[in-house]
């Protein structure tokens, strides 16, 4: 097993799929040659070849609509958005068409296209290079959506993903490109190599859509997470000594509910963090299953953690970014007695 | 120096209680734009995005250079489409009208680009339709019980009840699944062309939009990426002069035509009489030799027009002239191509009877026969369970307890 | 006071603002000779001419974009969106520009701008003629989200919105433009004048957004609902003999959440019904803060009624529609004795 | 006919490694291209699409119909402006490495098109910018420690803290507020333009995109919307070459310009060296006369180089080859408009080293007294109470509970 930080585990994943499956192209804004702003696709273009890697025009609508074409017509685009900001102008063509073409065709088409996108704060991105808007796509049915919290789970998911037969969208928090983050900004930045989810096969593996991971077992409360808030709200429960069960969701389409059911189920408690917007934002879905599912077992309200129904401000990125503190404010009101 | 407002508003010719006035189109005579070899570069060509290519002239008399010679044969087929097109059409109309089918869209008037567009390309092509391009269909041979079966939403239409009716598709045909977004097929069928020119094959795919939803952004992303990667595809906008109730002045028609954005980003772009079935053939014939040629990709304006009304939801008295189709100076592309054939291809108005009389019958016993597999209102239906399939590839967990709901639902009505 | 459908109603506030404001424009496709594909801007532009009342390209993008420069130089737009299925196309321009100008300027530069969108289900539009996406824009931060149930809300709404100096989304239930529907399709349609919310003042008026309407007092149990599904959701409670207290949100952005918690405190019980799908609906948003507020309230847990999380079907119109069947189903779990 | 892959890929003339090469470039002789009256309709004048309009020539000497004959006086002014600009942007450069701001866009190179056209217009007018712009702040006289404390996010910012370092306004300035979105700025700038149409005002609206970002949706919905209503607007394409590590010829460069968009849309279409402070001045007045006399909207390319990194975040020693810039046919625009002053406007190089210290002064000068205000690091910092204000108009009551428990948690700390 190698070492591996985030950028080079999905640089690894698209290797490995340009390697074994002929239909497998990349496309995107400053990609191929270059290798993308955040590297992820380096050396590929040059391994592979300007008809497999492709720079595009700054058009991320148009990158969208020929990645279904070349998808119908039988390759497996995988399309790198440079910003989970700028997904926006594709919004039409993944809401109305890519979500949507195996339901209207009945089946007989449709477009295996995955879209790679950086997202998240942490990075001093400022309002338009900060963004989480993972929630708003799993209102639209008929598409997928993973968001990776470590680089072993990033290759897997971005290999299950490509090989997958229906549209992903998979969020790649940027500021755990290089290291875990607790959202501690005192202490230093920790590489991958500090973390056991560093370690990477070299060579093809998948980890499962829909199931979520258990990242750490406890009986206090549950914590349902995804991203770079796996890190900080593991930290925030630590450092409040609390025997907290952690589960890294990995896909929120199609969502592990029996995984978050059955661990509220057992520990009556729970908080939900996420670093998107409050207000509407995923964790309301996950605390609406959980409060359908399982009301008779809870003992306090859950808690949601996230970040405030505000763009996300330069000058104030960690008042905006859902911090340890947030956490345990939330920890400390979930876990009151009942 | 003007201090009032200077917002032009496009003019519409004519609105209701007017007389209908054309004397706005630019026209070309037929057999007077020269005809360029298909390897020649968009810039040397940017004449043909301004005149307008027509071969049949007023005699019913095939000329010049675009006359793409074909035999009586190869007509009568095209005639015998356009016609059935028009019969179908016709009939589906009234079946609306009857309350059997809940919304129908007749491409009367436009008849010709499609069919003759469909037949001047190849089966291995890959064409994205809008929903006024039965025509595609009906060449491809889609059987008319398979698009009323779709109209029906019953037991065998081949989108299981998803779709509005007119939003045909067919894997097998090469017609890709239309959409009820305007426009969105365009960049996507620049996508299915570059993924031909990745994999080295040679079939180019073809698109359509109405000159009214060339105004979104995906008719840019198109033509965009078409021109970068010089894609063999062919894109076609349907002038056919109106979008519902807005005058073609409103998708940027009054300034300039749309064939002209094509040598804008470096494509060529023709203008052709879209009722002048030897012309649109041509024009695309031309187009498809260039995409595989490796010549690149064509835009291809088809200046036509909408004779009927926008969909059965729609009446255009209420927004232009009366009886302006019978003033439109292109004509109608299945009345030129029979006096044609009648001049030089040994058809009559016998023959043309007949045929309508024989495409009659084959459009109510095809009605016959769909209207057993279900109507909106009687026979066998589909089952709601379907409703929850092909969201994903495989049906989650959610969508499965969803359908248990639905089906108690259903039990407790 | 004059009886009005709700179409009528919605002419009437454009027109009333057209006459007292020359910064009031309207624009949108096929709105301004013809009057709309819903007639909704009839005879407006006869009345106030072509340069207040504008045709434009099919363009939604477009359409969003000019707004916002309109607003920028001292107009007040009404953009009319078709069909809210077409609100995508304009998606970037909403969430990235219109929702953030304010902000990202310190408030030197805004854009009042309104987007109208008729929405929802219930008339055979099959799958791009029937869609909610209002959960999707309560997500975006800096854009208030508006749905009334009836002419007399709708008029006062509209008003309200237009003379927002905030951007406001203003879905039109399209269902509801003829006459109030509760669901049930045996029945024939009724007209607004049998509604006493189809009695709408000629004249200026204004209805809050940010405020809910207590459509009926209860003790039963809540039910917290918007556009169509009010109707709904009232008939069935009727059928079951629940004397419940049925609240019209009216504007989901800002929220009354004061209203729907004191309600859910005061009953214990509440179901929450759209005409969206449920995953990541609004219902998700609802049922996340009355657990915050209410938990130590509630009596059975909230039930949400939605729209499946599929496309909306052409052939399965009414086994898609959020029936009273439906609604009745919900209300039984959340009666349940605690 | 060809049975293998046609996918073409846009060339990029120079990599790493390799020798600097513009031969791709298609340039007009200084003052070789006409100039048609302001009235001249759009598809009269599809030339000016094609040519390059240049006024100074190798010997710094104005030539030809479009010398807009400015006095001395104005070029100094010109002059300073863009040396100001340089000088400013070096600085910040430096203060972002030494880790004083998160981040900066240099616009080296660019300097006479923000500048020139700046000059060209009225105070009235509006200016829709993009990040590289920093040319038109200046000339609208927005004094440096403004742009400085926004730079700096601190207590004088006047984005209060919420945008990335460049994305200036002010609404006095009429320079509207720089979006991280690409593009966005096009089609509103067209709004602002149909608006002041509306009520009959006499100002014109103006907005810059890159030639990269000329690929989005917006700049077509712009280029449609202005045709339409034949707006007052001026709408520029900045082509410097480069869109990051992405070769103009991706964004559709290489099949044709930039400005021949314009005429596919029935604009008025100009390709204007943009190193060429006078060209450029000559050309924008040209168009802001067609906007107000009622012309309509007028398309402007301006073709220069990109001759600093993309940002403070990139390295085009990755991508493209070194000494470039030094190559670059069109020259330096500060340079020439230097060399053109010595010559006929009693310009000297001791004159332009005082003036460089002059502003070096200023601009340290500005750089102290902004720094009071707050830096990154040090300093005074702007209330986080501030997250909250201005998402709407009135505080929602969701944000103020938000801003409270903000305020618990930083007291938590
Ligand atoms: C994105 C989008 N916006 C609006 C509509 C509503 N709409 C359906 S057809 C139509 C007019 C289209 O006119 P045109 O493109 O000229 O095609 P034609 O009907 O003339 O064939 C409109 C506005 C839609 N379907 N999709
Ligand atoms: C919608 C969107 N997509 C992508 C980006 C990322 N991005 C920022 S600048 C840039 C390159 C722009 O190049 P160009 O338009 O030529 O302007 P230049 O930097 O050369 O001035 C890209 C891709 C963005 N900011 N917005
Ligand atoms: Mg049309
Ligand atoms: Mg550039």
């Amino acid at each position: 097993m190698a070492q591996m930080n985030m950028i080079q585990a999905l640089n690894s994943a698209m290797d490995v799929m340009l390697g074994r499956d002929p239909a497998v192209v990349l496309m995107g804004e400053d990609i191929g040659y270059f290798g993308g702003v955040f590297r992820v696709t380096e050396g590929l273009q040059r391994k592979y070849g300007e008809h497999r890697v492709l720079d595009t025009p700054i058009a991320e609508g148009g990158i969208v609509g020929a990645a279904i074409g070349m998808a119908v017509n039988g390759l497996r685009p995988v399309a790198e958005i440079q910003f989970a900001d700028y997904i926006y102008p594709g919004f039409d063509q993944i809401a109305s068409e890519l979500a949507r073409l195996r339901y209207r065709s009945a089946g007989d088409f449709f477009a295996p296209v995955t879209i790679r996108t950086p997202c998240g704060g942490g990075i001093r991105g400022g309002q338009t290079h900060s963004q989480s808007p993972e929630g708003i796509f799993t209102h639209v049915c008929g598409i997928k959506v993973v968001m990776p919290s470590n680089p072993f789970d990033a290759k897997g998911l971005l290999i299950t993903a490509i090989e997958d037969d229906d549209p992903v969208i998979f969020f790649e928090p940027k500021r755990l490109y290089n290291g875990p983050f607790d959202g501690d900004t005192n202490r230093p930045a920790v590489p991958w190599s500090t973390h056991k989810k560093g370690e990477v096969p070299a060579g093809h593996y998948t980890v499962p859509l829909g199931k979520a991971d258990i990242v750490r077992a406890g009986k206090d409360l549950t914590i349902i997470s995804y991203g770079t808030m796996v890190h900080v709200a593991a930290a925030a429960a630590a450092a409040q000594g609390i025997d907290a069960e952690i589960i890294d969701l990995r896909s929120l389409v199609p969502l592990d509910a029996d995984s978050i059911c059955s661990s509220v189920k057992k520990t009556g408690r729970c908080v939900v963090a996420h670093e998107a917007t409050r207000f509407s934002g995923f964790g309301a879905e996950i605390v609406s299953i959980i409060q359908e599912e399982c009301f008779w077992d809870l003992l306090a309200p859950i808690q949601r953690v996230a970040g405030w129904d505000t763009p996300y401000p330069h000058a104030f990125e960690w008042e905006y970014f859902p911090s340890q503190a947030r956490v345990a404010a939330a920890l400390k009101v979930a876990m009151e007695p009942a | 120096m003007q201090r009032r407002s200077r917002l032009h508003v496009p003019p519409t010719p004519a609105r209701p209680g007017e007389a209908p006035d054309f004397s706005y189109l630019q026209l070309s005579e037929a057999g007077a734009v020269r005809r360029p070899d298909v390897s020649a570069r968009a810039r040397e060509i940017g004449f043909l995005s301004l005149e307008l290519v027509r071969v049949l002239d007023d005699k019913h008399e095939a000329r010049g250079p675009w006359d793409p010679h074909l035999d009586a044969a190869e007509l009568e087929i095209g005639l015998r489409h356009m016609l059935l097109t028009r019969i179908f059409d016709e009939r589906m109309q009234r079946t609306q009208r009857a309350g059997k089918i809940s919304f129908y869209m007749r491409s009367l008037g436009d008849e010709a680009v499609a069919v003759a567009q469909c037949m001047a390309l190849r089966p291995g092509d890959m064409l994205f339709p809008s929903y006024r391009n039965q025509g595609l269909h009906i060449v491809r041979g889609i059987p008319l019980v398979d698009m009323m079966c779709q109209l029906l939403s019953n037991t065998r239409d081949m989108c299981k009840g998803r779709q509005l009716p007119v939003m045909y598709h067919s894997a097998a045909g090469r017609l890709f699944s239309i959409s009820g977004n305007l426009g969105t097929q365009f960049p996507q069928a620049v996508g299915w062309a570059m993924a031909a020119a990745i994999k080295g094959e040679d079939h180019l795919a073809a698109s359509w939009i109405g000159e009214g939803a060339s105004a979104e952004a995906d008719f840019h992303h198109a033509l965009l990426f078409a021109a970068v990667y010089q894609a063999p595809v062919i894109l076609n906008v349907v002038n056919n002069q109106w979008a519902i109730s807005t005058f073609q002045g409103y998708a940027g028609g009054e300034q300039r035509s749309f064939a002209a954005r094509g040598p804008g980003y470096g494509i060529a772009g023709v203008r052709v009489d879209g009722n002048d079935f030897l012309a649109v053939h041509a024009v695309t014939q031309w187009a498809a030799q260039r995409a595989r040629t490796g010549a690149g990709p064509t835009l291809i304006e088809l200046v036509t027009y909408r004779a009927a009304a926008h969909s059965t939801s729609d009446d255009p008295a209420r927004y232009r002239a009366k009886d302006d189709y019978a003033h439109w100076p292109l004509g109608d592309p299945i009345e030129r191509l029979k006096q044609h054939l009648i001049k030089h291809g040994g058809w009559s108005e016998e023959r043309h009877r007949a045929l309508a009389a024989e495409l009659e019958s084959l459009v109510a016993a095809s009605w016959k026969e769909a209207a057993t597999y279900g109507t909106l209102t009687e026979g066998p239906r589909l089952d709601p369970d379907l409703m929850f399939e092909d969201v994903f590839k495989e049906m989650p967990l959610n969508l499965q307890r969803q359908r248990e709901a639905m089906r108690a639902e259903r039990n407790s009505k």
